[in-house]
């Protein structure tokens, strides 16, 4: 019985101390219909050997090519001393810290985790973390609709450079709640939105979401937006890569007064890509949208003697105190990721963080200098980048990447589905890890597959 | 100490920092970050000695026994963890082709069909990231069902007044509007009530079984008849899962969708608030609204992921790329271990060590919430004797609990229940584990009777005593300053 | 600067503290003509990604094939949780437990681990370590020479079924203080020493080294030999698999009243086989050869307040003591090793112990059966075996080996160099972790290689 | 409590027991065994939680400050752990051909080279398993270099009084005689005594420089001269290597020989007592007699182990297979992270702590044992004054520092200096620790001012208080016995 420590002298011990004959006495208000039968689906018992040994083949099976995908989830170094200290039981097996006095590790990291999100967003409030980026937007859009609180009809205006996956998840999330998705397009010669975009949406709006740097892996020009936005009384949510933000302008300080709301996707900051989960969404705001904000909030405070402590704070904004008034149903976040980045951001430090942002610029630019190299690969988009670009191929893109596929390459990212108007174009991405030699290897293999050897 | 406090200006952890290459492109000017970032400028030293010294600040699950009810709080085996973090595993990107990911995805394939067989239900999808999306997906999947035929009356969700929060926060986040209804005295729900707030606007019921006192809705068939004809479907809140595992099935029972809090019934790590991962199960008639993506095995056996164009009825998508894959995985060698008959046995077992740990509560005296039932992964005792007597609270003795290096149990839930606690000890804790809980429970009602005040101040042996959550709520202190300026504008 | 935390502005204020100018200025008593050229062979430094990213290359090229080798390392299933929590830091990272108070952690496990040893073996004494199983056989023949205090030149018997390896560094250590070896042969047919073997040995010697099982997989008639030697005045070592204790019959318990010593290789016991290395030696002992024992031993105690607690004692035995006539040299034993060693004894429990053990029994079983099924096959030796066995071929080994390999087999250890009386043979091995499906994947491929498809 | 009181007879941790085949083959009767041994029988999470728990009563690097002389505790990076963790590396079996070791063999070669480089030494070896077995590998490569050339009679060793207790051991271990010779009061050796002690029954002399009083012995080269001249050799002990790494190279000095502790120097962990490995280095004439195995890289470029049939004239083989090859990745790792830039830094910033922590503590009125010296990595305090007239010990004082969360730095070590406390900081601890430890060491003078008995009874914080190591000795209860048989026989 695995994991079930107890012998049969116990067990027959345990059921003479309740008064009952055998372990099926203890259902005994279960009504007799409602019996499970065997579960034929499920295999036999495996111990930890055999499983480890299943494991193992299968993830052999997947070992990884050579990555040159981004499009929201980034291959970066993590430092050895991330998920080993994360993973020490005291943080892995911990539950949400409810008692305080018995988690003030998980806390303390929390306090420390909302220092540095809020410092790297530039505005002053963290939670402790939501489920990714894109479940992080769509509760930075309702927590501003919830702001507003207009009779009218509600509305949030989305760029079209806004991750395509992040708008189907915010279709999914606000539509039950009738909030109307206007979406903006944007340049398609530049790849941003034009600084006039918001001429295009007539009447009122209750926020305006601004990628940066966007999909395509251009910046766009958040300040004249940010700017439109606010003078049109809407809030404006910054939508950010937490890597880009040590050499990009934070969302605290765009225009004059900066974005009302930071929000975005955790997983550069330590966490494996594990085909896209669990990585963590980060949610930061004014100070004036406290009230608003879902998910856990850590605050310092002291204890009877008079020493620092922390505790969960603000709780009445939350489900298991206001039910069907709180600003959010969440209750599980994703607390051990950000356990990891908090760790992993102290390992980097501010000038950590900038050299591995350097790199992903150097490098993507190196990318995309050898690469536009071939013949019948140009570079589609004018604007200004980060670390990612799009090439636009002479031919369809699709036959392409799984020609790279077959060299041990991913090649990027087909936008031909969400992108059609771009022709045929791709995404690529080079972080810190895409070294000189991979980027050569990139290129020649891609030369060999536009122009096979005769 | 915070990290930040022991921070130097210029220090670096050099070994973390890569070296950018001498060009790097500029950024253009408007674009530019001006001020640095105030992150933390330590030693990897110093980071690795943080933040090991500040886990041992936790109690954990590694280190102490958490009998905190409806959290079903087990051992997390650490295979589990090994599985997940093997390299194939956790260096795959989300958008690789599905040819890197087979082995990923036959895990995961797996997972689904072992979930809907134990939970008797057709289809599962592993889409939400945890319990209350898998809530938000269950609500939102009935909503679709009542408009996709025409039905768009009904968005009125009944809850017993007893259920989790999340449910009624769940309704609200999916435009419904919530009815609650009360617990009978002998823990049920009121079937009268029930049968009261039926009707042409009855959504469905959310509703655990377990419910959240602990014992087993014994008229469950009859009531999901009710609904059922009331024209409502029924939702199943999978949080207590772990007392029927294998041995009851909410598709059985006649609910339409439930989910599944694998980070409870399947021991994925809680890792101090997440992540988890929320299963959904649901019968034929809701298998077309299913959330993508999900796996789906084809003819030549080969897996993929099934996206938004093959599932256009789906309510869509709940998290940018597959959900917490890197915890499903988790789940699945929990389950490969436990095997099908590993699986009634977690319940039988859960069962056992709480009708113990509640018998022998009771014998020492502690009242319980329903004692003339049987309690099932977990129970309710009630301190209002002690509180009234001695003055000392479900709070103090949780607190008291703490220096006996015992978590304490879940506080003042379920609401109606005065001065209660809500106990699980789960399968995986010890005879002894349990009888020290008994005798810590003896021991503070004796330190109680000697002097009240003493409990009032508990705990001692921690790294803090009790914290002032007033001063907490009223002048947050969220982030820490430089200039420690404590509001932290 | 990896690893240095200052920052300049802290190295100045150190500097000015102590009153010199710069660093080099510390090193100013040592003479000039010393100070080091640059370092031209040693590359410049890389950052933790780089050397990750080479190691894994490199550990990728190593990607080990299908094991079927024995002979004194063996691959069994490694809990997850030992290795999880041997390597947390305070094990990892911890010296040896000299400040009692501030390393109780240690302590007691070195406690456990030696009351786990001496369980296994049968005997009351065990030390915390050594470093293998080779130096703690060398270690064990040391005591017997020193507790026999003889005028006479010192002479050890030792078995050519003893590994020979163990015989190699047994030469290496003995020789200096010109201790003789004395080899015992073997009956060539049964593979174990016969029951009168001793009567070849002409005069008094201080020790008999028994190896159970021995190298070739056999068992050897330990009662009668450990009956011969002790009649004779000699000390007995039993040199044994600490995985096979589960199963025979431990050292503490041979002939009338036992061996003398027991000692071994820990590898077996939750250890990484990692070419062979860090492993442990384990080494046990009757309590009247506790002060010869070598290495650290841990005692139980109490402290001022009357609480159980745990210490190094008995320091007297050793080189930091007594200097020139301390038991040993040794200082660092391999303390992390004991420490997996202990959790793996833990999660086994006696259960489990034989559980493995009885898997390594069939499994070999199992494999010797499908392998001497073909023709040209044979098992080479009679007498009984636990987990490896001597397979005869029609052929020279090596090249067979060889096909095997490329096919991504390791068949088995050649032992033609060091038993080249037994012809053509090879020693196999089959731990818990060989199961049917490895096992007829070597019968398949072992068949092709031996008659090729025509 | 002990994990076999935790025991219940027929538990398991059933997840990591295989399953027996139906069919086990028996063994003879008269080699089975016939009592069960009495390992502890408990659930996977029983054996978790008891050595997670276990752990945290540890001091360790990981957790606190450890400066202890002679024992270089530098932060261990964890990015090694990893790399000799990877299964490519960690998987294989020593007796698996070299094909499939290609890639560890190239990390091993390259750490030989730059460890011969980094010394100033023609060759290494990494057979040794720790430090002292690299001692004796030292000692009998001089013996075999004087038997080679048939002078036998050189059985005589020299080493100075204040050596490393391994010194000794070690001669004596190779069956040789030790003579020592006296330290001077500047703390150099006394050259006057060396010539007197130098003859031909000189094998050779073991040497540590910096010396184990922590200062660097100037006249070195003199010294190798007058060896040498005597026909003998000079071994050096590595022990003290990180306070001149890559700044001055032992083979410059004139040794022949000499070892690294790599669990020092090269930053593998202590484990709590090991493994470590003890690389070995020779200059040209040396080099035949080294021990096998060692990795060469061949013409083709190719790896493989150099073996007995390779070189004749070997002092033989120290271990099984290949040395503690897992400790050696982990150095190599270090290595490449330091780099050629890196090296010489360790020395002049271990230098730098050191020598800043002896001006803070001189300032604050503690007596150094070399005032006139500069320290090297270490430094020797005497606290003979405050035994005298407080009656606290350098007992106490070290008791004391734990309760300020520093591990005592090595007491009573060199033994010909009263009172004394041998401290080395190295170079990964931060200027905020070094403050600290004053701090701490001028709070405990004071509490001493007050109250000395308060500083006997030191310490208080800690799991246990000071232990009794009589009883410990006289009574050795080693192991544990169900029936608490405390003779343990």
């Amino acid at each position: 019985m695995p994991f079930i420590p107890h012998t049969e002298a116990e067990v027959r011990r345990m059921l003479e101390t309740i008064g009952v004959r055998d372990l099926e006495a203890l259902f005994d208000e279960i009504p007799e219909g409602l019996r499970a039968p065997a579960l034929e689906q499920v295999p036999p018992a495996a111990p930890e050997m055999a499983v480890q040994r299943t494991a193992r083949r299968r993830a052999d099976q997947d070992r990884q090519p050579l990555c040159f995908l981004g499009a929201g989830c980034y291959e970066h170094h993590i430092p050895a001393a991330v998920w080993q200290i994360a993973a020490r039981g005291e943080f892995y097996s911990a539950y949400t810290p409810y008692q305080a006095e018995a988690s003030q590790g998980t806390l303390q990291v929390i306090y420390e985790f909302q220092t540095m999100l809020a410092e790297l967003t530039g505005l002053p409030v963290s939670n402790a973390s939501l489920y990714d980026g894109a479940t992080a937007t769509a509760e930075a859009a309702l927590m501003a609709v919830r702001q507003r609180r207009r009779d009218a009809a509600h509305r949030v205006v989305v760029p079209r450079t806004l991750h395509p996956l992040y708008r189907r998840v915010l279709e999914t999330l606000l539509s039950p709640q009738r909030i109307a998705i206007e979406l903006l397009d944007y340049d398609h010669h530049r790849g941003h939105l034009p600084a006039t975009a918001l001429d295009a949406i007539e009447g009122d709006f209750d926020a305006l979401l601004l990628p940066q740097p966007n999909f395509l892996g251009v910046l766009e020009p958040v300040d004249e937006l940010t700017h439109a936005a606010r003078a049109r009384g809407a809030l404006v949510i910054g939508v950010v890569n937490p890597v880009a933000l040590a050499r990009l302008a934070p969302p605290g300080e765009w225009a004059e007064d900066g974005a009302d709301l930071a929000c975005g996707e955790g997983q550069p900051l330590g966490i494996p890509m594990s085909s896209g989960g669990p990585g963590f969404g980060f949610l930061t705001c004014r100070r004036s949208l406290l009230r608003q904000l879902p998910g856990r909030l850590v605050g310092r405070t002291v204890d009877l003697d008079g020493r620092t402590g922390y505790t969960l704070t603000l709780q009445a904004r939350e489900q298991h105190i206001r039910r069907g008034r709180a600003t959010s149903n969440i209750c599980t976040n994703q607390g051990l990721m950000a356990t990891a980045a908090t760790i992993h951001l102290a390992l980097l430090g501010p000038d950590g963080l900038e050299r591995v942002a350097d790199c992903c610029l150097a490098h993507t630019q190196a990318l995309v200098e050898a690469l536009t190299d071939l013949p019948g690969v140009t570079e589609a988009l004018s604007g200004p980048r980060f670390h990612e670009a799009v090439l636009r191929l002479d031919r369809p893109v699709a036959p392409v990447l799984q020609a790279l596929e077959q060299q041990g390459i991913l090649g990027g990212h087909d936008l031909a589905g969400d992108y059609p108007e771009l022709g045929d174009t791709l995404l690529v991405c080079a972080t810190e890890m895409r070294d000189r030699t991979d980027i050569e290897h990139y290129r020649s293999a891609l030369a060999g597959v536009l122009e096979p050897p005769a | 100490m915070l990290i930040f406090e022991q921070a130097s200006e210029g220090r670096r952890a050099a070994a973390q920092a890569p070296q950018p290459p001498e060009q790097v492109p500029a950024l253009p000017e408007a674009f530019r970050r001006r001020r640095r970032p105030a992150l933390p400028e330590v030693s990897e030293l110093q980071a690795v000695r943080h933040y090991t010294r500040l886990s041992q600040r936790n109690f954990s699950i590694d280190t102490h026994f958490y009998p905190l009810g409806s959290c079903t709080m087990k051992y997390n085996p650490r295979g589990c963890h090994a599985v997940a973090s093997l390299p194939g595993f956790a260096d795959r990107h989300p958008l690789a082709p599905a040819t890197t990911g087979q082995g990923m995805m036959a895990c995961l394939h797996e997972l689904q069909d072992w979930l809907s067989e134990v939970t008797g239900m057709a289809e599962t999808s592993l889409a939400a990231m945890a319990g209350a999306q898998g809530e938000f997906c269950g609500v939102a999947m009935i909503m679709a069902w009542h408009a996709g035929r025409g039905d768009h009356e009904r968005r009125e969700i009944i809850v017993p007044d007893a259920a989790h929060g999340t449910n009624p926060a769940t309704a609200a986040l999916c435009g419904c509007t919530v009815r609650e209804i009360p617990t009978g005295a002998d823990g049920d729900v009121d079937m009268a009530a029930l049968r009261e707030a039926l009707g042409p606007r009855t959504a469905g019921i959310m509703l655990t079984n377990p419910s959240t006192v602990g014992v087993f809705e014994r008229r469950i068939r009859e009531m999901a008849d009710a609904v059922h004809e009331a024209g409502g479907l029924l939702y199943y809140d999978g949080a207590n899962l772990n007392a029927i595992l294998g041995r009851v099935r909410p598709g059985d029972m006649g609910f339409d969708v439930m989910h599944l809090n694998l980070h409870k019934t399947f021991s994925t790590p809680h890792g101090g608030g997440g992540p988890g991962a929320g299963a959904v199960c649901v019968g034929e008639r809701l298998a077309p609204y299913l959330p993508v993506p999900q796996v789906i095995r084809e003819r030549d056996g080969r897996y993929r992921w099934l996206h938004e164009g093959d599932r256009p009825e789906s309510i869509g998508r709940l998290s940018t790329f597959g959900g917490n894959v890197g915890v499903l995985l988790r789940a699945w060698a929990y389950a490969r271990m436990l095997g099908r008959e590993g699986m009634p046995r977690v319940a039988a077992y859960a069962t056992l060590n709480a009708n113990y740990l509640m018998a022998g509560l009771q014998a020492e005296g502690f009242q319980l919430a329903y004692p003339e039932r049987r309690a099932s992964h977990e129970f309710v005792i009630t301190l209002r004797q002690e509180a009234k007597e001695l003055g000392v609270t479900a709070l103090d003795f949780s607190k008291a609990l703490l220096d006996h290096g015992i978590h304490a149990p879940t506080m003042y839930f379920p609401v109606h229940i005065p001065e209660c606690l809500l106990i699980e000890p789960t399968e995986t804790e010890s005879l002894a584990e349990l009888d020290a809980f008994v005798d810590a429970m003896v021991a503070i009602r004796e330190a109680a009777r000697q002097d009240p005040a003493q409990v009032h101040g508990a705990p001692y042996r921690l790294p803090v005593r009790r914290l002032d959550e007033v001063r907490a709520a009223r002048q947050p202190d969220l982030a820490w300053h430089k200039e420690k300026d404590p509001t932290g504008a």
